[in-house]
Parts: C-alpha cells; structure tokens; sequence
C-alpha cells in the first residue's frame, strides 16, 4: 500500500491532487459526476471583496497544448462566498478547503483573509497575488519581490490559517520573489499562474480576447512550471504547491520531483473532467514503479 | 452530462461547408433539443461545442460547418473514427413554454437544433412552421429534412437566390406567430429579438468555452438576471432574459 | 499580385520569412532540401569568439507542442565562422545574411561585432543577449534594461550595419528592456528566444537535460511571443523581428499583425524542414484573404 | 534525405514490446544499412528516430520497441497509418572496410540494421556470424530471420533462459573475429568496444535528437576527431573515433 497523504504547512491532504482555481468553481459540476472526497482538496474560485462579473466576451481563446483565459476574476464576492457557496462546498467536500483570495489593494487581500479566517472548511489561504495593485499604477502585486512581500505581510498578520502565496510566472527571477514571500511570513508558495499571452484574429485584426490579453495554461506551459518550481524550491524552505499543465499521474511526479509537495490540476480539468480522479487512481501504480512507499517522498527528489 | 466514446457511423455533405453527422453511442444524457455536445478532438486543447440536431435510442446527428481547423477536421472525419464526447450539455429548448402559433427561425447552419425541436413538436401535436435564412441557395440545407416532417418552410437568402431575398426575418412578413424559437448568428438573433410584433420566444447562444459544463467562467453573458453561464444556464434563454 | 518584400532598418528582404539562428546550421542541410533564394534572409548559428563544443548530451527533450533544447551555442567560433561558413552561405543564398552573435563579455560582442562588419554578404547583426555574463556572476545580458542597453551601446559603436538586439522572454517587463535598447541605438528588436523550461526523468530522478534546463520553442510558446511583440511594438518605434512558434502562413500573419516587421521561424524547421518555403508559399493566398496587398500593410495591424 | 508518406502495411508483434513494421512508400532515398528514418507522429513535436532494418524496392521494415509514448503509438498503429517520414538519414555501415572474420553484434531491438546489413554480406558473399543479447529468452527477436540467411546465430541472455548467461560479450569467447559491426544500448557498445581482442568495427550510436539531418546540433557527440553529429555524421562510428 503506497501512502499517497501529503502534509502542507502542517494541513494534511489525503493526496498531493488538487484541482486549481478558476477550473473548479465551486465544485458543484464536478460533483455530478464523481465524489470529491477523492480529492486531496480543491481550490475553489478566486475570491474579492465586491462581486465581479469579469470581462467581457470573448474570455477564451486556443492555444497550441493549451488556452488563454481572461475570465476576470468573475465571483459573487467574498460575502456570499462565505455565506453561501463554502457550507455548500463542505457539503461535497469534507477536507480542508484552499481558498483562493485575490485583491486589488493591500487592505481588499488582508479584509478577504480575515474574514476567511473565521471559516471553518477553509485549511488554506492561497493568495493570488496576479492581480493589478490599483494603488500603484496597476502594476501586479506579483512582479517584483517588494510588493509580494508586502502582500504576504499583510495577510500573515490577519489570519492563522496557513498562508500560500500564489506565484505569477511573468518575472524574470521566481526564486527571489518566492524568497521575499519566505522571509514575509508565508506559510507556503503556489506556482504558477498563467502565464501572460496574446492570440489575434486575423480576419478582425484584433486581439481576439475583449481584454487584449489572456493567461496561458495547459499542458505547453508545463516544462516551464517545472523550471520555476525547481528554482523555487532550491531558493526557499516553505512547502511548495506546484502547478502548470499538469494532466497525468506521470507530470504531477515531475512536478512534485522537481519540488512540488502537493500539485494542483487546471486546465486539463476543463478539457476531461476526470482528470483528477484519473491521476490520484494512478498514482499508486506509478510510485510502486517509482519505487516510493510514500508519495511525498518524490518532492525534490530530482535535486541533489 | 455524461463522458463517452461515439462513433461516426455516416457523414454527408450538406453543403459546400456543412456535412451531416450519424454517430452511435450512449445518448441517455440528452434530454432536450437545443442541448449541445462538447467534442474532443485529439489535435486540439478545447473541444468543440455543437447543437445536438437529432437523436434516438443510440444514434446522435450533428450538422458542422467548417470554420476553422477543429470544425474542419470534424467535417473531413471518416467513417469508424471515434470521438471523446461530453453529451447533454446545456438547458435545452423548454417546448411547454410556447405560444399557440410558434415559429421555429434558423440562420444557416442554426437550423441544427431547430430541427430536434420540430420533429418533438410535429410528434406531439402540429409541425411548426420553419424560417431558415442562409447567404445563397447553394448553402441551403436541412429544407427537405423539415418539410418532410410536415412543417411549413419559408427561406430567405441573402442573394435571392432561393426563396425571399434578404435577411429570414424578410421571409417572415406574415407576422402571424406568437412565439419563436431562434438559432443563428448573433446578428441574426438580435434582428427577429427586435422584431416588435414578436415579443415571445427562446434564443440559442454561442460563445467561446473553457469547459462547456459550468466550472470556468469562460463563456458569461450579461442577462436581466445578472451574469450567466450560456454553457449550463444557456445555451437557450428567453427573450425577456436577454441583454444584448 | 502581392507584394511580399518587406524592409527592416533599410535593408529591403523579399518577404519575411526567416529561419531562426541555431534551427538552419549555416543553411547547408536546407540547400539539399529547397534553393535557399526563396527565403527572405537566413539568421545562421549564434557565433561566439572561441569554437564551442557546447553542453553535455543530453541537450534535447520533447514538450507539449515544443521542444526543449540546451545546445549551448555549439559553433566553430568567429573565425572559422567567417573565414569559411560565411563564404560558403553567400553561395547558397545571395540576399543579406542574418548573423546571430553571442557573447560571454561586452568585449566579447563588440570583437565578435567588430570582425562581422567587414563581412560582405551579412546584411544584419542580430545580437543574443540571453547569454551569461561571466562579468557578472552568469546573470544573462538580456535579464534586465541596464545590461542589455550596455551591449547594444557597445556594439553599435563598432559597426555600421544595423544592429537587432534579439531579446530575451524570461524577463518581467520585456516593453522596459525593448526601449532601454533602442534608446542606446540599436536598429531593432528580434523576440522571443526560447523560454526557460526543465523537464525530469522520472526513472533517473534527475533533470532529463546534462544542462538541467533548456529552451522551449516551439507552437506551445507561440502565444507567448505574440504577447511580448505586441508589447515591444507599443513601447519601441523600430522594427520588429518577431519569433517564437511559428508554424504556418497564419502563425506568422499573427506575429506580424502583433508588431513583427519580420517574421522568424525556429523548431518547425526541425519537424518539417520544409515549413519556410511553405509558408511563404501559402503567404499571397493568406494576404488576400486579409485584403491587403503588400504583406508589410499587416504590421502592428492589430494596434489601433 | 528526403520527405514522404509511408503507409503501414502489416504489423506483427515480435515480442510483448517490440513489433516489425511493414510500410510501403518511396525508399529511393536508403541507401546503406545502418541509415535511419526519423517518423512524424501527430501528437508529438519531435520525430522519432528509427533503425532501417531492411528495405527494397517500396518496401521498409522497421523494429520498434515500446518504450515511451511514441514509440507505444507506432506499435499500436493499425495497417493504412499513414507516417510522413524523413528516409535515407545517417552514414550507414560502410561494409567494404569490414576485415576478413566479421561478427554483427546487436542487443535487443538493436539487431534491426544488422539485419538489413546482414542480408546484404550474404547477398554478395557469406552470410556474417550474428551475436544477439536480450533481457530473456521472451524478448528475443529476429533468430529466425538471420539464420534464414544462413547465418550463424549466437544468442546471450541476461537471466540464461536462452543461449548464454550473460551479457553479448560472453556469448562471444571464440574470439576468432576481426571485424564488429554493432548496434545496442550504449553499455553493451561500450562492452563490446573494451573486447581486447576486437580492435576494429562499426558502432551504431543513440542520442536525442531535434531535427535528425544535421541542422541543429542536438545530437553532437566527442569523437577523436572532435565534435560529431550522430544524426549527420553518424549514427556509425568507427571503433577508432569513438571517445567514451
Ligand atoms: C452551444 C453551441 C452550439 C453550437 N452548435 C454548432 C452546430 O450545431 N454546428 C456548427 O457547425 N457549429 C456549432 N457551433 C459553433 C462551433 O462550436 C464552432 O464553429 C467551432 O467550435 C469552431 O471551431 P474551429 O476549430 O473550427 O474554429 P476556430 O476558430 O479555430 O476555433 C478556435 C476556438 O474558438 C472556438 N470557437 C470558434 N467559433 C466559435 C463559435 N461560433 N462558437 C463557440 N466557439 C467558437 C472554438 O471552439 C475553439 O475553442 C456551436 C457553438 C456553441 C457555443
Ligand atoms: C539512430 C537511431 C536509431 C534508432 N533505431 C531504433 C529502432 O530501430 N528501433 C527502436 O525501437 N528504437 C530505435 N531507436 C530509439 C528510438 O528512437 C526511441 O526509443 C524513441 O524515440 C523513443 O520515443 P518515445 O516517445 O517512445 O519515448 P520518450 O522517452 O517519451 O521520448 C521522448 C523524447 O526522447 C527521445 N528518445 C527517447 N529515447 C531515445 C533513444 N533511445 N534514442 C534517441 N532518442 C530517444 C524521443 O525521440 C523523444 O524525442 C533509435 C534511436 C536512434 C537515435
Ligand atoms: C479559466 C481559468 C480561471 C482561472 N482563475 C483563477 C483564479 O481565480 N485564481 C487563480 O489564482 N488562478 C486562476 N487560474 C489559474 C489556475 O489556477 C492555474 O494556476 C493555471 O491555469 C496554470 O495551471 P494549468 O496549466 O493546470 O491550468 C485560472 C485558470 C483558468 C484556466
Ligand atoms: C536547437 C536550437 C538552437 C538555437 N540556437 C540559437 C542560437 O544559437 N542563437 C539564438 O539567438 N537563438 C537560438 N535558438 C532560439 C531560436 O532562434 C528561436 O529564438 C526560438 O527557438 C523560438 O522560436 P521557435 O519557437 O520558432 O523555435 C535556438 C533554438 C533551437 C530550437
Ligand atoms: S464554458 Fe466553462 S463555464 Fe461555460
Ligand atoms: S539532431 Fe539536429 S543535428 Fe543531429
């Protein structure tokens, strides 16, 4: 019997499977077709103060190995998250809960932290730090080391569930930043996001997403998850959720050797969604042939 | 909603860019015309949504126009070739709604779904009359497939070529109907949504999609009633829903 | 009728299509395939000073829609390079070369620069500033706006032929490091170089790649390469060589319809090496499609 | 070198991983045993190298062994797959400097292009001595066929369930040859190359590679004389190159 159960800053998952957010809703959908409590956990939609209904259409585009996205952050707000959807994912659900916070100012992050912190279901704050910091020219709190910082202190300070720091890809040295969230308090980092892109369309000569620009995901951004998780993990101590293109037992173990000690699912999610349930029935098979009793064993294990 | 395995069973061409699909497998999970199925296509990421046109027992027909690489690959399939298909998706045409007098109005290959609609309302009760709009008489298609199930045909196309010239809403003069039940380009809904005399009806919308089943967000609208999803609240929604 | 020529920094090409350095060797390989004379320039291997045997094997590794690769700037050095690729490409195809040129130092660039300006049949020096700077702990050139505007001051100083400084995509702000290099006078932009990626072996539990992480290229970063041309064609105001997964006619319509004055093609020569001399093929049909009769009328088409 | 579709003729399963080939299309381009061809599969970037194991007229055998996705696919194609392929890569064995005794030396699916070589020693003169090596005696593969061409055929396993116990090397103690052509996973290369009293032969060599004709330096290895390309260069190299 291969132990697949993973520990997070001291949450302890079942499995390292975690369908990410954005491509899970609230699980309701999933829910039809198969019992979540299969999963390890599962990161429900991002969450803001004030309901958004996100950008306008269209919001998805192609990709090769993949898809854009610039849903938006579309969510009914962090009330009626609270009120209504969590009890009703507890219902589906019985682990602990990743709640994935956005924000677009320092208070909106921490205001959206405290109030979660009351929430019972919810193990984990993961936070989404992709978001424009409309106080700062609409820069993303993600790009630079001094701003991730900041939002991590600032949400350390109001809760005491564990805190992960969810990543952004578009910067040129992912270790430093995840080194800036360490040393701010993180209990964790999550990576990565979407990665920033563009598809146009020739016949109209324009950007094909009304928002110009859209979050690459799917399987073609998985070899560079790999990299950022890699160089994350020599440059921090704090557990890692890796994520990115992951839709095999096959890739979550690459992720997880690269430093990943739970792996989230995204996009492949939207394309079969089984995926997840495929992966953790997997996975048994492939540590035996891995030669690994405990799954958790894997995480880092490419490094020397 | 349900994930299985169908099978191309027969492919014919409608048009110069629209074939007909007869494929086998499980259809238990449709329950309503104007529901849609997601198809996966090995070479692409996203699946591909297409209306549901006809099933029975274990038979499902689409009609695909080829509009890009996905949609062509579909439309140049052979026989045997078997697709991963997420079926029963979205609400369906509600057909207890309607008014007495009901006319069902397609824009080219929209006539897809009207055509499960008729054949359910020609069983139950009266065929329904038929309005379909297409650019030029050779993209016609699905004319003979309608009058056969005993409905009333009345086109348009663009060039006047066959029937009315103009837009359907130009074959539709008689404004003797109570009710519509609409798929087309989006231009095309909103132009019978604007007819005055028309003021009741269900309006089948397209838009682009990360999963087709709810969970992404990818395919919102604004309607009366806040943001809703056209994949699992839609692809139908009431005229009075409707925001444009 | 179409016209495809188009012109980069006054140096008029046929049409825009251009294999990518380190993807066509120095041509020899294609000529057997196809008259090199159909393309509209050819970018050769990157040429440093001294011949390089380049990294350890392996050096390539399959993605998702792409491919990895840690080469490693394999040339016979600059010498060599000159003294008998360059004359030998002239006889393959006899429009303006692209010289692609590496460098481990500032000097290293400006003597590698300085030696290529007497090279008659090189029309354009396309710099590589994703190198290592052994000056500067192995930081790359092209990861930030200060080292890259440095190397593009130190060759421009030693040359007369127009000077395209080929940036980086493993950066925050590409816009930022795009301008810092036309401000110190460089005569255009070539983007994206390969992204950095990492791929495992999950049997040998190690990086699969000896240099542990490569370049990914290849369809999967297509949409990312149209992002970064459409942000360097709203920050810079010279011409843009656009690269970066393109694969067919429309991939490259996209790119140019982004911002690309030029288009670049890299891995999908290595799939089919015949993909250039389809493309341009399948270009006069594609251009009036679009409506327009000269190809240049797309760039930046997307921009309004 | 030169690009075109082969269509798979026949299939046959040789051992519960590997299978021969049979595929059909223009083989003007082979022109030496050892040479390769490098197969395009939809779902995967890179091509995939593989050995010429024998060819004639329009017909090309190849010996796959299933050890990853792709090379899975290719043994569970099913006749009509249609491949574009790049054929006639690679030097291929140069049989004119072989000595006056040689031995063909293969480990697993390694002995396809000895075989394609085999065939062509025994068409002009005789039939070469073979040494093969697999894991088990349920791995072997293509005896038959080489002593269908008369040659002499001497088999190494590792667990002894066939032939020798052992590696290749030890099936090999009558040391009377003077010649080696070889093909096989790199340590038994290597193994056969450290024979003290086999100072001369081919090498057959592996390495990953981008584009297979020479025009990316992924492939390059050290040789004596420096930086070779074993796509281009190689996949042969002589014992007396070869830098370990
Ligand atoms: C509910 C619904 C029902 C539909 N029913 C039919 C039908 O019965 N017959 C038919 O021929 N077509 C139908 N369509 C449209 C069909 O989905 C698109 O034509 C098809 O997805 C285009 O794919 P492509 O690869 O050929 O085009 P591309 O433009 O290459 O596709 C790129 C991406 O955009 C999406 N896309 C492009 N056009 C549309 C569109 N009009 N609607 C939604 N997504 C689009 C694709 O799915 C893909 O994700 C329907 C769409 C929806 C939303
Ligand atoms: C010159 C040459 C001749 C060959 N001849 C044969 C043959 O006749 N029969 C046969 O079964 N195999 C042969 N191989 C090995 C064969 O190419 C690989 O087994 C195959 O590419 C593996 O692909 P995969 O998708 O199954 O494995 P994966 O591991 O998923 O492949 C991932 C990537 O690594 C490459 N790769 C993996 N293993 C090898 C390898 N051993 N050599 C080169 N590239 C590799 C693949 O091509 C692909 O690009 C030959 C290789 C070379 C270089
Ligand atoms: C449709 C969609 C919506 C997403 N929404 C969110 C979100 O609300 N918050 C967030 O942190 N990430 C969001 N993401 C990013 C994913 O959680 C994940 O980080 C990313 O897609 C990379 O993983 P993948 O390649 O497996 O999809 C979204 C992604 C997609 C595709
Ligand atoms: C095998 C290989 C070798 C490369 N060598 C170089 C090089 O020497 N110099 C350089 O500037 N870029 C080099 N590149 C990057 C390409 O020129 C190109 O910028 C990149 O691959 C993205 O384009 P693509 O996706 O079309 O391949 C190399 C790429 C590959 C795949
Ligand atoms: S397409 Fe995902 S919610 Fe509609
Ligand atoms: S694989 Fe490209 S040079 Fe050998």
């Amino acid at each position: 019997m291969v132990d697949l159960s993973v520990t997070l800053a001291g949450v302890k998952l079942k499995n390292p499977i975690i369908p990410a957010s954005g491509t899970f809703g609230y699980g309701r959908e999933y829910a039809e077709l198969y019992d979540l409590n299969v999963l390890g956990s599962f990161s429900f939609k991002g969450t803001t103060e004030e309901p958004r209904f996100g950008n306008l259409q269209p919001r998805i585009a192609e990709a090769p190995a993949g898809m854009l996205n610039a849903v938006g952050l579309q969510n009914p707000g962090i009330d009626a998250v609270i009120d209504q959807e969590v009890p009703h994912m507890a219902t589906l659900f019985h682990g602990p809960l990743i709640a994935n916070v956005g924000g677009f100012s320092l208070r909106e992050y921490e205001d959206n932290c405290r109030k979660l912190n009351d929430c019972a279901p919810v193990g984990i704050l993961e936070v989404n730090i992709s978001c424009p910091n409309v106080h700062a020219g609409g820069q993303n709190f993600g790009s630079d080391a001094r701003s991730a910082a900041q939002v991590t202190r600032a949400v350390r300070a109001v809760t005491d569930k564990p805190v992960f720091i969810k990543l952004s890809p578009n910067v040129g040295d992912i270790g430093a930043i995840a080194r800036a969230c360490e040393e701010a308090g993180a209990n964790g980092i999550c990576l990565i996001n979407t990665v920033l892109a563009m598809r146009i369309d020739l016949d109209r000569r324009r950007p094909l997403l009304a928002n110009r620009t859209g979050g690459l995901s799917g399987p073609a951004i998985f070899p560079i998850a790999v990299r950022m998780v890699w160089d994350v993990y020599e440059a921090v101590k704090i557990p890692i959720i890796g994520c990115g293109g992951v839709a095999s037992a096959e890739d979550a173990a690459e992720l997880m050797m690269a430093g990943a000690a739970a792996v989230e699912v995204g996009a492949a999610n939207l394309r079969d969604p089984y995926t997840c349930k495929k992966i953790i029935e997997a996975l048994p098979a492939l540590c035996s042939r891995l030669g690994v009793n405990k799954i958790s064993e894997l995480t880092g294990g490419a490094h020397t | 909603m349900k994930e299985s395995c169908f099978t191309l069973e027969k492919i014919r061409t409608l048009t110069e860019d629209t074939c007909e699909l007869i494929l086998r497998g499980d259809t238990s999970a449709i329950t309503r015309p104007g529901q849609f199925v997601n198809l996966a296509l090995p070479e692409k990421f996203l699946r591909r949504p297409i209306s549901v046109c006809d099933w029975w027992e274990d038979t499902l027909v689409l009609l695909i126009r080829a509009v890009g690489e996905g949609s062509r690959c579909l439309t140049q399939s052979r026989p045997g070739t078997v697709f991963n298909v997420l079926s029963g998706l979205g609400n369906g045409f509600a057909t207890s709604s309607a008014g007495a007098r009901p006319v069902l109005v397609g824009g080219g290959v929209g006539a897809a779904p009207l055509y499960g609609l008729a054949r359910r309302m020609a069983q139950v009760g009266t065929a329904p009359t038929v309005a379909l709009g297409f650019r030029r008489a050779v993209d016609a298609l699905y004319i003979r497939e309608f009058e056969a199930l005993g409905c009333r045909v009345m086109t348009a196309t663009e060039d006047g070529s066959l029937g009315t010239r103009g837009f359907v809403t130009d074959s539709m003069a008689e404004a003797c109907w109570d009710y519509a039940y609409v798929c087309g380009p989006t231009p095309m809904l909103r132009a019978v949504c604007d007819l005055p005399w028309l003021t009741d009806g269900q309006y089948s919308f397209e838009a682009r999609m990360g999963c087709g089943f709810g969970a992404c967000m990818g395919c919102s609208i604004s309607t009366v009633h806040g943001s809703r999803r056209v994949c699992k609240d839609g692809p139908i929604f009431t005229r009075e829903e409707i925001v444009w």
